[in-house]
């Protein structure tokens, strides 16, 4: 009786363990790959060849990089705090892991599904920011606390057209739930919420808030002041080095995948096929691997664009971002918002 | 599966962690000397009072949902106090160069 | 399953250890010299909380707590630490108060709460032993902040409107001398 | 058509919003925009009072409409609007004055620099106003009685950079205050005897009083009177009615109030808000009505007859044009209050209309003269009248109105129809209104002598006739002015035919009672009465101002202290001097005397001779006793704050300290009460259970 117990406690721990080194290798390997997709696609932009000698077509060359970033010196500067230096990066990898308890990669291929997810996604998220702060002032060097102070305002001014943008789809569907959104977008590429014109034309623009606030919220291109190589050497993560330094990118990386699997899930239909016939009329396991293509293709999609503006995208000054937010996202967030609570309450088919 | 998850937990427990925040807050008052050090404490206790609204809440008979809104409301003022607080710390640091509340004797400045 | 004679549940293990993380960072916020690090304590400590909410069957309040408590006061906190950067170096043994004294009286006070909650008989209507199976999610948590509690829910907002000028008011820099 | 009444004071909001956001890129800087919200909600009330007036509508007598607002714990709390006769009248009133006044406006604001702030301004005063006079929830209603205060305060003070106007919005703010103190106190009152705040329906307060006469009549001890609760919640309800309609003694902020713009008075110190106390009580009629001692309505009848008369005399007094038109305000809001004392409900909301219309077109007219002339002393005008026609024929026509000509003019018939409901209920009131129209038409009359008559007196002053874009608001005023009567003529009362249902099968009943013995149609004796005030008022106003013919000084001897009075130009002022001022004088001298040689020689020399002696005894008495006590006293002080410093520290730590010994003092103390429910060592194992 005791050891049945035992023996479910063992197994629900070891399902938990298991489903956690699964996420870890695919975080890993995704960002390998999409660091590898993104010098290519920067050079190919640029007219360039970018990597092509290390393995067939170049492809072991972001592997080659990790291995010589494992085997560097771990360095901390004198003057630095050493402690806080060394769980910064932990601080921030951490939350950009936990994210991928919530998303839903396919029909039934949730880590948990919470009734709380968007909450979770954005709260989770917004515990970067402290490591980042933690990682600048800790590095005792003015380049990385500037890098600090830029991130920090920074992300707690994108923190709010985020939410303010991914509460439009929730209020259409009437839950917080990632996996309830994404099924009841289910039926085709016109049910999705971005293309849903008949139902409700404010989404688009809530998708377009998303896609930007959301860049900003990962410090990808056009918004990456806080480590704007021109001006501060290399932001917060300055003074960096080895699987520290590998730490911080991988959480960078991560997170660009994690705003595309947002914005997939909230506005592109997540895992659902864009036409019926495309995988919409299996069931059960078929229908899951069928989703999780779907899914992996879409976000693709996404990184590839998000790869595109930043490659393409000058840099914004920090006056320029923070008045962006201020004093245009968030008051169209906010008339958004209201006029989708409007629609809802008054006009939405039930 | 979240329904059931806090089998076996009598609700002392969580008092008992709740009046241990609570104590560790209150010393935590008396002896921190910078003003935001005594506004971690406070933090601190708020949390314990939390801990013991939600607990109540949810032990009941009939589950109340005032328990987590009271917490709601609590987290809401205690926001409002550290932006007020901070502020207020920042201004006296700009003005006097330190922010030990004991020394602290000038109302106006 | 039993141990030592005991029946021991595996939330009871969770409970011990997010509450024991919990305490132990509580006991860092106050004790830590430097005040930053006492901070990032307080995050732990929080998160701490959050997870008790989470064991009680309050999920949105645990993603709230950590969003708000977290995400914001913290850094908030963290931002002022910066601010007012010399403070870091004062340490807990500069204590304007006789420590001792201090943990004397928190402790004695931490009996009293002790004896009165081993001891208390509960009125009728109380679990006590595991909190009560209704699912609570989010939708009655707004439920009841708009319809019974709507008021307080307004002077909240109200408060926090206030909270926002005044704090704005109150860390501007002053320009010159506007007479 | 009513389901959507709610637009109406919705309009001009969308309207005050826009032009906060969009300011002078808007056609005519704003303005245009604010008139035509106006202008549509001008449109839809002429909707709602033709289908309640001329299609019959009154016979639905209410239409009323909720949705729910606040739950409040088991209270659920509503916002909603309510159509009936009374507002149907206050939507016309407001909306045809305010358009009047916004198009007026545009002339006369012209060149402003502050010139679409104003015209937000008023179209938000003109929403609160609307949104007033169609809640059919007191809360509502308060809500919007006080974004009125607050329009009034800001418009008032416009001209910001005048102290005497910031002065002057500062004071009508505070005065109408004090005012609404006693509605609050009187609306939660209410709201506690009844639980509820709506006024209609089965669930609104209305039907709670009628239904409930014994809780309603309890007596309530304040102070040394007893009143019935339902007394006490008129009363207190009237208070506000007094702040905002000006009645003494809280008339005060009214004419300071003129330091305005003139539209502004035009719209909300003659027409519109002022009036809205008298709507006030008129909508909160059936408190009044249920009370069987009358309490309330006979303080209601004294206050505004008293108002009334008080104010008509002050304004004898005044130069200032505006200031004459603010006592004249004053005074006929004390006529509607008497009005509504006295049982007179549809007359007071009949003389409410016309007022409106009359008091705003001169106002406006005098908005005018000023714009003309530039300068507000009727001493510096005279001789206008061939200058600016069009603006004396309006000017005229509405003086002719209030000083109450019958037949002709709007105000005969509502003045006539105050006085024949006074002459059947109170003599006193009767008599104090029968006096105070004299005193109207004398002060008015005087007015306009002295603006358009005669010879101009300042010849530095080039006056011109006004824009057309100000002149056709005074002509549309004017025309109101005459017209706007015929609805209530006592020969075919359709005004009175609709007005009294508002009140409900069971109030209507309670004020028939009361009027029972007022005879329908036209009354002769008060007719004659009534003109007979008036026309004598006019006829010394004209023999002093105008014809000079009285040829005063010769016949001083035969006349005496009477034709002292007449003779001089400035009449008030030469009796302000004879009697108050003469007399402060020769008791000023009196006093003179009796202080130097009574108090200043026998007492005052005297007591210092006496001191003198005193105060050597008392320097020892001082030194050696007193002293001594003092320095004891100083001396324990400082031993105890020498002793009580060390626990007042300024330490925040050590407060915390002192907080928590002092906690566990008491527990202890709690403790050691209960001691044998206490087992000392907590039971570790009951943690598990």
């Amino acid at each position: 009786m005791e050891l049945d117990l035992l023996i479910k406690l063992g197994l629900e721990l070891g399902k938990i363990v298991v489903i956690a080194i699964v996420v870890l290798i695919f975080m890993m390997v995704a960002v390998l790959y999409m660091v590898l997709k993104l010098r290519w696609v920067i050079a190919r932009i640029q007219s360039r060849l970018g990597p092509n000698r290390t393995g067939p077509w170049g492809v072991l060359q972001t592997a080659a990089d990790a291995l010589k970033l494992f085997q560097k010196e771990d360095i901390i500067p004198c003057g630095a705090d050493k402690w806080l230096f060394t769980i910064a990066p932990a601080i921030v990898f951490i939350p950009a892991y936990l994210v991928y308890v919530v998303v839903p990669f396919g029909s039934g291929l949730t880590a948990q599904s919470l009734n709380v997810g968007i909450i979770y996604l954005s709260a989770i998220s917004s515990i970067s920011v402290i490591g980042i702060i933690v990682a600048g002032w800790a590095s005792n060097n003015k380049w990385s606390l500037l890098g600090a102070f830029r991130g920090a305002s920074q992300l707690i001014a994108y923190e709010v057209p985020t939410i303010l943008a991914m509460i439009i789809p929730v209020l259409i569907t009437g839950s917080l739930d990632l996996n309830e959104i994404v099924s009841s977008q289910g039926g085709g590429i016109w049910h999705w919420n971005l293309f849903h014109l008949s139902g409700w034309p404010m989404l688009p623009l809530a998708f377009l808030m998303l896609i930007i606030a959301g860049l900003a919220e990962i410090n990808v291109a056009p918004f990456d002041i806080m480590e704007a190589e021109s001006e501060l050497v290399a932001g917060f993560n300055t003074e960096y080095s080895g699987m520290k330094f590998a730490l911080f990118f991988l959480a960078e990386f991560a997170e660009s995948f994690t705003l595309s699997a947002i914005v997939v899930t909230l506005f592109l239909g997540g895992y659902q096929p864009p036409l019926h016939i495309l995988g919409g009329q299996l069931t059960g396991l078929a229908f899951s691997a069928v989703s999780l293509f779907w899914f992996m293709f879409k976000c693709w999609l996404m990184v590839l664009f998000i790869m595109w503006v930043r490659s393409t995208l000058p840099r914004v000054r920090v006056d320029q971002l923070m008045n962006l937010s201020w004093k245009a996202l968030i008051p169209a967030g906010l008339v958004n918002l209201l006029l989708t609570g409007a629609y809802v309450v008054f006009w939405m088919p039930k | 599966m979240s329904h059931s998850l806090a089998y076996g937990i009598p609700i002392s427990w969580f008092l008992t962690v709740g009046a241990m925040l609570f104590c560790i807050g209150l010393f935590g008052m008396m002896v921190r000397r910078s003003a935001i050090g005594m506004l971690l404490s406070i933090e601190l206790m708020l949390n314990a009072a939390n801990i013991n609204l939600v607990a109540f809440g949810s032990y009941l008979k009939l589950p109340s949902i005032a328990g987590q809104v009271f917490a709601i409301f609590v987290i809401t003022l205690a926001a409002a106090e550290a932006a007020v607080g901070l502020a207020i710390v920042i201004n006296i640091y700009r003005n006097e160069q330190h922010i030990d509340a004991d020394k602290i004797s000038v109302m106006k400045m | 399953m039993h141990i030592f004679g005991l029946f021991i549940t595996g939330y009871q293990v969770a409970f011990v250890a997010v509450a024991g993380l919990t305490v132990l960072a509580a006991v860092g916020v106050v004790l830590v010299p430097n005040i930053l690090r006492a901070a990032l304590c307080l995050g732990v400590m929080l998160m701490g909380v959050a997870g008790l909410y989470a064991l009680m069957n309050a999920p949105f309040l645990a993603v709230v707590q950590v969003m708000i408590y977290v995400g914001a006061i913290t850094t908030m906190i963290i931002l002022a630490v910066f601010l007012s950067n010399r403070v870091m170096k004062i340490g807990f043994f500069q204590a304007v108060y006789n420590p001792l004294l201090a943990a004397a009286a928190a402790g004695v006070m931490f009996l009293f709460l002790l004896v009165t909650v081993a001891n208390s008989v509960w009125v009728q209507g109380i679990v006590e032993k595991t909190p009560a199976t209704k699912d609570v999610g989010v939708q009655s948590v707004a439920t009841a902040l708009l319809q019974p509690y709507v008021f307080p829910f307004e002077l909240a907002s109200v408060v926090l409107l206030a909270v926002l000028i005044g704090a704005v008011v109150i860390a501007k820099e002053d320009t010159a001398d506007e007479s | 058509m009513v389901q959507y009444a709610w637009l109406i004071p919705l309009v001009p909001v969308a309207a005050f919003v826009l032009i906060v956001a969009f300011g002078r890129r808007l056609p005519g800087q704003g303005a245009y925009v604010a008139i035509a919200g106006m202008l549509a909600s001008l449109v839809m009330s002429i909707g709602i009072a033709l289908q309640w007036f001329v299609f019959g509508g009154s016979n639905v007598g209410l239409y009323n409409h909720s949705v729910s607002w606040m739950p409040v714990g088991n209270t659920n709390i509503n916002m909603g609007f309510s159509v009936d006769s009374l507002t149907a009248v206050m939507l016309i009133v407001v909306t045809v004055v305010a358009s009047m006044v916004m198009i007026y406006s545009i002339g006369y604001m012209h060149g402003d620099k502050r010139y679409p702030r104003y015209f937000s301004y008023l179209s938000l005063f003109s929403a609160a106003m609307l949104a007033l006079v169609i809640a059919n929830n007191i809360l509502l209603m308060f809500m919007a009685w006080e974004l009125v205060g607050l329009t009034s305060y800001l418009l008032i003070g416009f001209w910001f950079e005048k102290p005497s106007a910031m002065r002057a919005a500062k004071k009508a703010f505070l005065v109408t205050r004090v005012g609404d103190v006693g509605f609050m106190a009187g609306m939660m009152l209410l709201f506690i005897t009844t639980g509820t705040m709506n006024l209609f329906g089965s669930e609104g307060a209305f039907e709670h009083i009628a239904t409930h006469p014994s809780q309603m009549n309890a007596l309530v001890h304040v102070g040394p009177w007893a009143i019935p609760l339902v007394g006490l919640i008129g009363l207190l309800l009237f208070c506000g009615a007094v702040g905002k309609s000006a009645q003494f003694p809280l008339h005060v902020w009214l004419p300071d109030a003129m330091e305005g713009p003139t539209p502004v008075s035009a719209l909300i110190h003659a027409a519109t808000m002022v009036a809205a106390g008298v709507y006030l009580v008129a909508r909160m009629y059936p408190v009044y009505l249920s009370d069987p001692s009358h309490i309330a309505l006979t303080v209601v009848a004294y206050v505004g007859a008293f108002t009334a008369l008080f104010a008509a005399s002050i304004g004898i007094a005044q130069n200032d044009i505006k200031k004459v038109l603010a006592y004249s305000t004053v005074s006929q809001l004390g006529y509607m209050i008497m009005s509504l004392g006295v049982f007179g409900y549809v007359a007071a909301i009949f003389h409410l209309m016309t007022h409106a219309f009359f008091k705003a077109q001169l106002f406006l007219g005098s908005g005018s003269v000023i714009h003309g002339t530039g300068t507000q002393d009727m001493r510096e005008m005279g001789g206008l009248k061939k200058k600016m026609p069009v603006t004396y024929w309006t000017f005229l026509i509405s003086t002719l109105s209030l000083c109450g000509i019958p037949f002709v003019t709007a105000g005969g018939w509502s003045k006539e129809e105050i006085l024949t409901v006074a002459y059947h209920t109170n003599p006193v009131v009767f008599w104090a209104g029968v006096l105070g129209a004299f005193t109207t038409s004398f002060y008015m009359f005087r007015l306009v002598y002295m603006t358009f008559h005669g010879e101009p007196r300042d010849h530095k002053i080039h006056a011109h006739e006004s824009p057309k874009v100000m002149l056709v608001p005074l002509i549309i005023l004017a025309f109101l002015a005459i017209f706007a009567g015929y609805v209530g003529t006592p020969f075919h009362n359709s005004f009175e035919h609709n007005m009294a249902p508002v009140l409900g099968e069971q109030f209507e009943g309670i004020l028939e009672h009361n009027l029972d013995m007022i005879p329908h149609g036209f009354f002769m004796p008060v007719f004659l009465i009534g003109t007979f005030a008036a026309l004598l008022g006019i006829f010394f106003a004209t023999l002093i101002w105008k014809w000079h013919v009285i040829k005063i000084e010769k016949l001083e001897p035969a006349f005496g202290w009477l034709a002292k009075i007449v003779e001089n130009k400035y009449y008030i002022d030469e009796i302000y001097q004879a009697t108050i001022i003469r007399g402060l004088m020769l008791a000023a001298a009196l006093l003179y005397w009796f202080d130097k040689w009574v108090i200043d020689y026998v007492i005052v020399n005297g007591v210092g001779y006496m001191s003198l002696v005193l105060a050597r005894a008392w320097w020892w008495i001082d030194r050696n006793i007193v002293d001594g006590l003092v320095n004891l006293a100083g001396w324990i002080t400082g031993t105890l704050g020498r002793g009580l410093r060390y626990v007042q520290t300024g330490v925040t730590q050590q407060y915390v300290f002192l907080l928590v010994v002092a906690m566990v003092i008491i527990s202890l103390v709690f403790v050691a009460g209960n001691y044998s429910e206490v087992s000392w060592i907590p039971p570790i194992t009951g943690f598990f259970h």
